[in-house]
């Protein structure tokens, strides 16, 4: 590999580890720090790249589909969250591995029956709609650094609203004993439909960012799933830095993986978890 | 306590050491423990008394300093090994299973002293021996009326008894109990104490507790910590007259006059 | 007489659902033509819905064959679903037409007298790039394609074709499957510079692929080439990074053949979509069977006759008139098409009735 | 006579078929304290909890400043100015020190501020010097200290310690009872739970019994000292 | 809890499900067949999950490696010793297990989870990435193994009646071995685990080999269940080790209820059963199935095997809640 080559594949290791933590990010929130084992987290993200897709054909700006489709993912959420997650709190964790699975198997086939089968493309915004000439030959997306860009001011605010805020203390604190919390006289039911609102609002962003790259498709969701999970569990559940850190460790593996030794690159972001978790046994950074 | 005339000594701790980062939560700390012994360890809140539990009994690997039981040493040995050795432990915190009876509970701490994890196919409960045991404990520990009771919906100071049964039923030499009064009311308390006395003839005993009636009802020997370090150590009558231990833990008599 | 009982085992949901939907819509099509029969009877259809999902083929083939006793099984679209499918049809001699599946072991060494393919072999289409590239005079070429079989023997039709005409293989990337982020490979692919580029990828991916290759500029300098899954059923969703596009196929848009059009204007009208290249294979699924019907006079149970009739019919396709190898794989045209307005328009035939070489198949 | 914080009329609790309280009166002013004693296993977490709505009784009702409440949430019943120290604590384990006493701060149902997190820090200097530590670095009795100071921190009118020196060292057990003397004395209502029924007795005005879930006793405390046969009986000592 | 309560309702169940062949249908000998092998797969896992509390995401591996290891061990044109082959397979799937069990065990809780799936994505990926066991398309096993022991035969596997009791067969006897098993001081010992491993090591158990034990013998018996899946279908796929296949048995797990092996057969029934009577009414039948799911973990706490309690207990009038 020339130098050159090496700069470029670290520019992409970057980026997409960036897209891994947009794309985990929503967890990071629903799983990492309300403790939902949530597997319709990829049906979330389904459902933003398909809201992208329906409300920038209609509204013909991708910018305007996400303004509207981020208040409709919130109250998807809180709606969500009342009339099922917020009877689960107090059960078994994996009784939620159940329900989020039926979850996916309802939206994947709601999403077949309102919008069909068919792969889709998202146009990108015409002022992100350029690239930047690397070398002689190869270019890079402009809109691929702005993703980039919106997953670090992304990861700042979360790790500001999750440690700094009141807010983000007493979601804390509820995962660590609810009825705690309720006794102290604050609204934990209250506070865990919005952040679990704005998680299912946050996977729904990093669906509609995705669109344009990824394309809309069935089973979409099911592809980011598991990632997602590897990344916010080798972080550190609950660390949103934790969750940045395990997105670009995974993002290089996988980049350099694929460059240095194809014939395991299947395995690598694996063999990375299995290392990391046999290493340290919470994560990279445990909490905080 | 003087009439004991050839004494064993069960556990010696030299020099114990223990750094949590910066913090030092204990520092050359040396304990010693006989037979027919009941030494408390008494300190401030914070002082690192369950600190020390913690290393003599496996669950925190000392930073530094050696652990000698029945001059074996078990500084390097896990938790388990050190119960297999005949430590035997309760904690501050109430730690038991809460989905089991209060029998379950405490013939699973029987059953710790013959594992025989091949014969898959007995039953445990028809080991009779080890039913036996944990009913003679239960009864011991004063939670007779409850055998039966799931133990998780016990009250919080029933729980705090049915930690007592298990540690007996595992016929530890050497029991390190971690507040064990904390939480029982003034007759459980009464009645913990007398079979604290009970068990110091054939044990050794060390006890952390905050209850000075029933520590000075019961100490041969006190050794007092104060943020990590030994403050003091000698018979109970010393450690009451001692002024430094009065300032730093006990607080005078007049101030309990509130 | 009794009706003739069609087991359609196919994706319904999940990533192949279009594709089984269309294939099943080709079918009925032809069934509709026919007067709602087959070799003279009606037509009564069991439906499965596989998921694609290999793990639970065995079963529902034999819900199709012991339950449904169906007369004949058609499909599928995924290639490990469709080889559990085939030694179910193998051990309960039952009929059986694979309307897409690729996998040259159908019709290589798992060949077997009750197992038709209406579709391609993963070879064909590659291989005629092959030869239409080291025609084209390209000496250098890298491909890139996902990990598993259906990718591996397009890749290894490619290159048998190119290395024969002269050319080398640069580089053979993988990645796998369904992985889809391709950044590392455009990145070398821009290093090694080669003349072209030979990719195999399907669906979600294929538009992927080309998307990013397009956005990494690529697109310009060195040409991109690949079999018509790349481009099929994507185009929407490529947009203008498809534009240009070579690829080869066994079907096209604007093949101008009067049952072609036909067959499109009665799709359109039916189904209100316009159809593609898996609709033509359903289609044809259900004309091949007919064919053998027909020679044995309308009875399902004269397998030995239907068989025969199948083995030695001309199917008039809509991509163009094709017959059965001894393996049972279309002998067909394969066209080079260019993507031009959102459709695959084609440019030429590459390679005339080209026939699969069904190696290790001993029919 | 000042008016009536926190009352629970005939309640009957149950775990299951298991029934706890059996019809108890229990009533609490602004600035009372009440000591409830009684022992291991009698109902007395029982009846603060379904006062809270931790556990809702089958029968009764629960007055919060005179509103039927008995239907109310936890967190409606404890922003009426009532704050809880459970027994066994219930610290937040991901939270450090000071997040464990922040999230709560609250002005009090008057719109007071007297508990400040600068105050808290004075009263239990032990704290200070933790601050940073996560709530599952904490001594048993620095924990116990967290959770007094973090209840403090919602202001509230009524202070329910469910023992809340256990496992605290005499000085500090001391320490808290003066605290909770001063609380008093600012006109702070308090209902305690403690073993150390000289304490609680001689803090409190008013003190209840509770035998196998009924109230044997209820009167004020002059009254329990001057009858020592009565804690013979009932609490054994 | 009353063993002799219960005991009738499982022979009736076990003497209806032995009545299958009695239809002469082979489809629903053979459909009745595999929900019993993924009966075992699930008890194998309910031993993890509902009595230890190792809640693993890979278990398909064990199933898978087996399931393997028949294919890959039979010669091609003739049947394998089901007496050779059958041990192997399990004792490659357990062998498998404790190698992993070495590594995974030192995690605990959701870590363990994703440790889990890691090791059985590795194991996904060398089927699937390698041409070992014919890489993505998988591979057929052409001949059904012989029962013969030196010559004579007791019953012939390529009968699907026989093949179907001889499962059946198997189910019972790990039905029983399990139940026996968590009855035995080693099974308390599991569950004292799950309740609370802490406190099980200061009582002087090495819960580590305890672990280590369970998690080896649930890789057998998944192992087991993947054997008889080949036996019965003549065709693996790297599919049957992906994590989807570890999250169905999962699934069944949770849905029959943790922790009670009745529950995990009754979850098989259920899960298997939903698919294929949802599918056969409809088009959109993932609908429908998600829908059930749903409301069975709203409506029904604690999965199925809490249905018998609550029949039991709305007959009784006795206390709601
Ligand atoms: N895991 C840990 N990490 C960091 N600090 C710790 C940890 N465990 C204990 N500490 C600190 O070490 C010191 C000693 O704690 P320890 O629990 O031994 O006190 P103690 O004497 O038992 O007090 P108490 O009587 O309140 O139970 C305390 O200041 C505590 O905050
Ligand atoms: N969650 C529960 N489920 C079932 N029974 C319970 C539950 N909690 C408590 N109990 C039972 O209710 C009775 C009263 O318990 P409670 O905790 O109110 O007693 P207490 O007076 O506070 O005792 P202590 O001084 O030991 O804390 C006890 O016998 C206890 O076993
Ligand atoms: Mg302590
Ligand atoms: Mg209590």
């Amino acid at each position: 590999m020339d130098f050159a080559s090496f700069l470029i594949q670290t520019l992409n290791s970057l980026q997409y580890g960036l897209l891994l933590f947009l794309v985990a990010s929503g967890l990071t929130l629903v799983f990492g720090i309300m403790g939902i084992i949530n597997l319709a987290h990829g049906s979330f993200y389904m459902v933003g790249a398909y809201l992208a897709f329906v409300l920038s054909s209609a509204t013909g700006s991708l910018v305007m589909a996400i303004v509207l489709g981020i208040p409709l993912a919130l109250v998807f959420g809180a709606i969500l969250e009342w009339a099922l997650f917020s009877h689960l709190y107090k059960r078994d964790h994996l009784e939620q591995v159940l329900l989020t699975y039926g979850l996916i198997l309802i939206f994947e086939q709601l999403r077949s029956l309102l919008v069909g089968d068919d792969v889709h493309g998202v146009a990108i915004p015409a002022f992100l709609d350029a690239s930047i000439q690397l070398t002689e030959v190869m270019s890079y997306p402009v809109y691929r650094l702005a993703i980039s860009a919106v997953c670090v001011a992304l990861a700042v605010a979360l790790y500001h609203v999750i440690q700094r805020t009141r807010l983000g203390m007493m979601i804390r604190a509820g995962n660590d004993d609810r009825s705690m919390v309720e006794s102290l006289g604050i609204n934990i039911d209250m506070i865990y439909r919005v952040v679990f609102a704005l998680g299912v609002a946050l996977a729904a962003l990093a669906g509609m960012l995705a669109a344009p790259i990824s394309s809309v498709f069935p089973n979409m969701g099911s592809q980011v799933l598991i990632i997602s999970f590897v990344i916010v569990v080798i972080g550190g559940i609950g660390s949103v830095w934790g969750a940045l850190v395990a997105a670009l460790i995974v993002g290089f593996a996988d980049t350099f993986g694929k460059v240095l030794i194809p014939e395991l690159s299947g395995i690598v972001v694996y063999v990375v978890m299995a290392v990391v978790l046999l290493w340290r046994p919470e994560g990279i950074l445990k909490k905080g | 306590m003087s009439e004991r005339t050839k004494q064993e000594v069960l556990l010696q701790a030299d020099r114990l050491t223990r750094r949590f980062g910066g913090l030092v939560a204990n520092q050359d700390i040396s304990v010693t423990l006989e037979r027919g012994m009941i030494h408390v360890l008494l300190g401030p809140n914070g002082a690192g008394k369950s600190t020390c539990i913690n290393m003599l009994s496996g669950d925190l690997p000392p930073s530094e300093g050696r652990i000698h039981f029945m001059g074996q040493d078990i500084t390097r040995l896990s938790a388990a090994q050190r119960s297999q050795v005949g430590i035997g432990r309760s904690y501050q915190r109430t730690n038991i299973f809460p989905q089991f009876s209060v029998l379950e509970n405490v013939r699973l701490a029987a059953q710790s002293r013959r594992q025989q994890p091949w014969r898959i196919f007995s039953k445990a409960m028809e080991a009779e021996w080890a039913l036996e045991k944990a009913r003679a404990c239960i009864e011991e520990a004063g939670l007779g009326r409850r055998v039966d009771w799931v133990s998780g919906v016990l009250s919080h100071g029933e729980q705090r008894q049915l930690e007592i049964a298990m540690v007996l039923a595992t016929d530890a030499q050497v029991l390190l109990l971690d507040e064990p009064l904390a939480g029982m009311g003034s007759e459980e308390s009464a009645s913990m104490v007398e079979v604290l006395k009970r068990l110091r003839r054939t044990r050794g005993i060390l006890l952390v507790e905050h209850d000075m009636d029933a520590v000075f009802a019961v100490a041969d020997m006190i050794t007092v910590m104060v943020n990590g370090q030994l403050l003091e150590c000698g018979p109970p009558a010393q450690i009451k007259a001692s002024v430094a231990v009065q300032q730093a833990y006990l607080g005078t008599e007049d101030s309990f006059h509130v | 007489a009794d009706k003739i009982k069609v087991g359609l085992m196919l994706p319904y949901t999940g990533t192949y659902a279009a594709l089984g939907n269309a294939i099943t819509n080709g079918f009925k099509q032809y069934v509709a033509e026919n007067g709602g029969k087959l070799g003279g009877r009606e037509v009564e259809y069991a439906v499965v819905d596989d998921e694609s999902n290999p793990a639970k083929a065995t079963e529902n083939a034999r819900k199709l064959v012991s339950r449904e006793k169906v007369d004949v099984l058609v499909g599928t679209v995924h290639s490990g679903v469709a080889l559990a499918m085939a030694k179910v049809a193998r051990d309960t001699r039952t009929l059986m037409i694979v309307p897409n599946a690729g996998a040259n072991d159908l019709t290589g060494p798992l060949c077997s007298p009750w197992v038709f393919r209406s579709s391609f072999s993963a070879w064909q289409p590659s291989y005629a790039m092959g030869e239409a590239l080291a025609r084209k005079g390209f000496k250098n070429i890298v491909t890139v394609t996902w990990k598993y079989s259906f990718g591996e023997e397009s890749v290894a039709g490619f290159k048998e074709a190119f290395e024969q005409g002269g050319g080398k293989i640069a580089k053979e990337m993988t990645l796998p499957f369904p992985n889809v982020e391709f950044q590392p490979f455009l990145t070398e692919i821009a290093s090694l510079k080669p003349d072209a580029v030979f990719v195999f990828f399907a669906g979600a991916g294929a538009a992927k692929f080309v998307s990013d290759y397009s956005a990494a500029g690529l697109k310009n300098s060195i040409p991109l080439y690949g079999p018509g899954f790349l481009t099929d059923g994507n185009l929407d969703a490529m947009g203008a990074a498809g534009e240009g596009l070579l690829t080869t196929l066994h079907y096209a848009d604007g093949l101008s053949n009067a049952r072609d059009a036909a067959f499109r204007t009665e799709y359109a009208a039916r189904y209100k979509a316009q159809p593609d290249v898996y609709a033509v294979q359903g289609y044809d699924a259900a004309q091949m069977y007919e064919a053998g019907l027909r020679a044995a006079g309308g009875d399902p149970g004269r397998k030995e006759e239907v068989i025969k009739g199948m083995e030695s019919a001309t199917i008039d396709s809509p991509r163009g008139a094709f017959t059965l190898s001894r393996a049972h794989n279309p002998v067909q045209d394969i066209y080079m098409r260019e993507v031009k307005g959102g459709e695959n328009v084609v440019v030429e035939i590459v390679s005339k009735g080209l026939e699969d070489p069904a190696r290790g198949c001993k029919l | 006579m000042s008016n009536m914080l926190l009352e629970a009329k005939e309640i009957h609790t149950y775990y299951g078929a298991s029934h706890i309280l059996h019809g108890i009166d229990f009533n609490i002013r602004e600035g009372e304290g009440i000591a409830l004693m009684g022992r291991n296993g009698m109902g007395k977490s029982t009846l603060i909890k379904s006062m809270l709505g931790l556990v809702r009784p089958r029968h009764g009702r629960v007055l919060v400043r005179g509103d039927d409440r008995s239907r109310a949430r936890t967190w409606q019943i404890a922003q009426q100015g009532i704050a809880y120290v459970p027994e066994g604590r219930g610290i937040f384990k991901s939270l450090s020190v000071r997040e464990n006493l922040l999230m709560s701060a609250r002005a009090g149902v008057d719109g007071r501020r007297e508990w400040t997190f600068d105050r808290v820090m004075e009263t239990f200097p032990r704290l200070g010097e933790r601050i940073g530590n996560g709530g599952w670095q904490l001594s048993g009795g620095e924990q116990q200290m967290l959770t007094i100071g973090r209840a403090l921190m919602t202001n509230p009118d009524l202070l329910i310690l469910d023992e809340a020196t256990e496992g605290l060292a005499p000085l500090i057990a001391m320490e808290i009872w003066r605290i909770v003397k001063e609380i008093r004395k600012t006109g702070i209502a308090t209902v305690i739970v403690d073993k150390n029924h000289g304490a609680v007795t001689s803090i409190c005005d008013r003190a209840m019994i509770l035998v196998k879930g009924q109230v044997v006793f209820d009167g004020s405390s002059d009254e329990i000292r001057a009858q020592p046969e009565l804690i013979q009986t009932h609490l054994g000592v | 809890m009353n063993a002799h309560a219960s005991l009738l309702p499982k022979l009736i169940a076990v003497a209806t499900v032995a009545c299958v062949p009695l239809s002469g249908e082979s489809f629903y000998i053979e459909i009745v067949g595999k929900v019993l092998v993924m009966a075992i797969f699930a008890m194998s896992l309910d031993l993890l999950v509902g009595f230890t509390g190792l809640v693993s995401f890979g278990h398909a591996a064990y199933f898978g490696i087996a399931a393997y290891a028949v294919a890959l061990l039979s010669p091609q044109y003739d049947a394998a010793s089901l007496w050779v082959v059958m041990p192997a397979a399990v004792a490659l799937s357990a062998l498998a297990a404790f190698v992993i069990g070495l590594f995974v065990l030192r995690t605990k809780g959701i870590y363990f989870i994703m440790v889990t799936l890691a090791f059985a994505q590795m194991a996904y990926f060398i089927f699937h990435d390698t041409p070992l066991g014919g890489g993505s398309d998988g591979m057929y096993l052409n001949n059904k193994p012989s029962a013969a022991i030196f010559g004579w035969e007791p019953f012939e596997l390529t009968n699907e009646v026989h093949l179907f009791y001889f499962i059946l067969a198997m189910m019972v006897l790990v039905y029983l071995f399990l139940a026996r098993l968590l009855q035995s001081p080693f099974g308390r010992v599991l569950v004292g685990i799950k309740s609370n491993e802490h406190r099980m090591q200061s009582l002087g158990y090495f819960t580590f080999r305890y672990k280590l034990g369970a998690f080896t013998l649930a890789g057998a018996l998944g192992g087991l269940a993947g054997f008889l899946y080949t036996v019965l279908f003549g065709f693996v796929t790297p599919e049957l080790l992906s994590w989807h296949e570890s999250g169905n048995v999962l699934l069944m797990v949770i849905l029959g209820g943790m922790g009670n092996l009745a529950g995990a057969v009754a979850g098989a029934f259920a899960f298997e059963a939903m698919r294929e009577i949802f599918a056969d009414i409809t088009k959109y039948w993932q609908l429908l199935m998600g829908g059930v799911i749903v409301a069975v973990v709203l409506f029904l706490p604690g999965g199925l095997a809490g249905v018998p309690g609550r029949i039991k207990r709305a007959l009784q009038g006795g206390e709601a809640k």
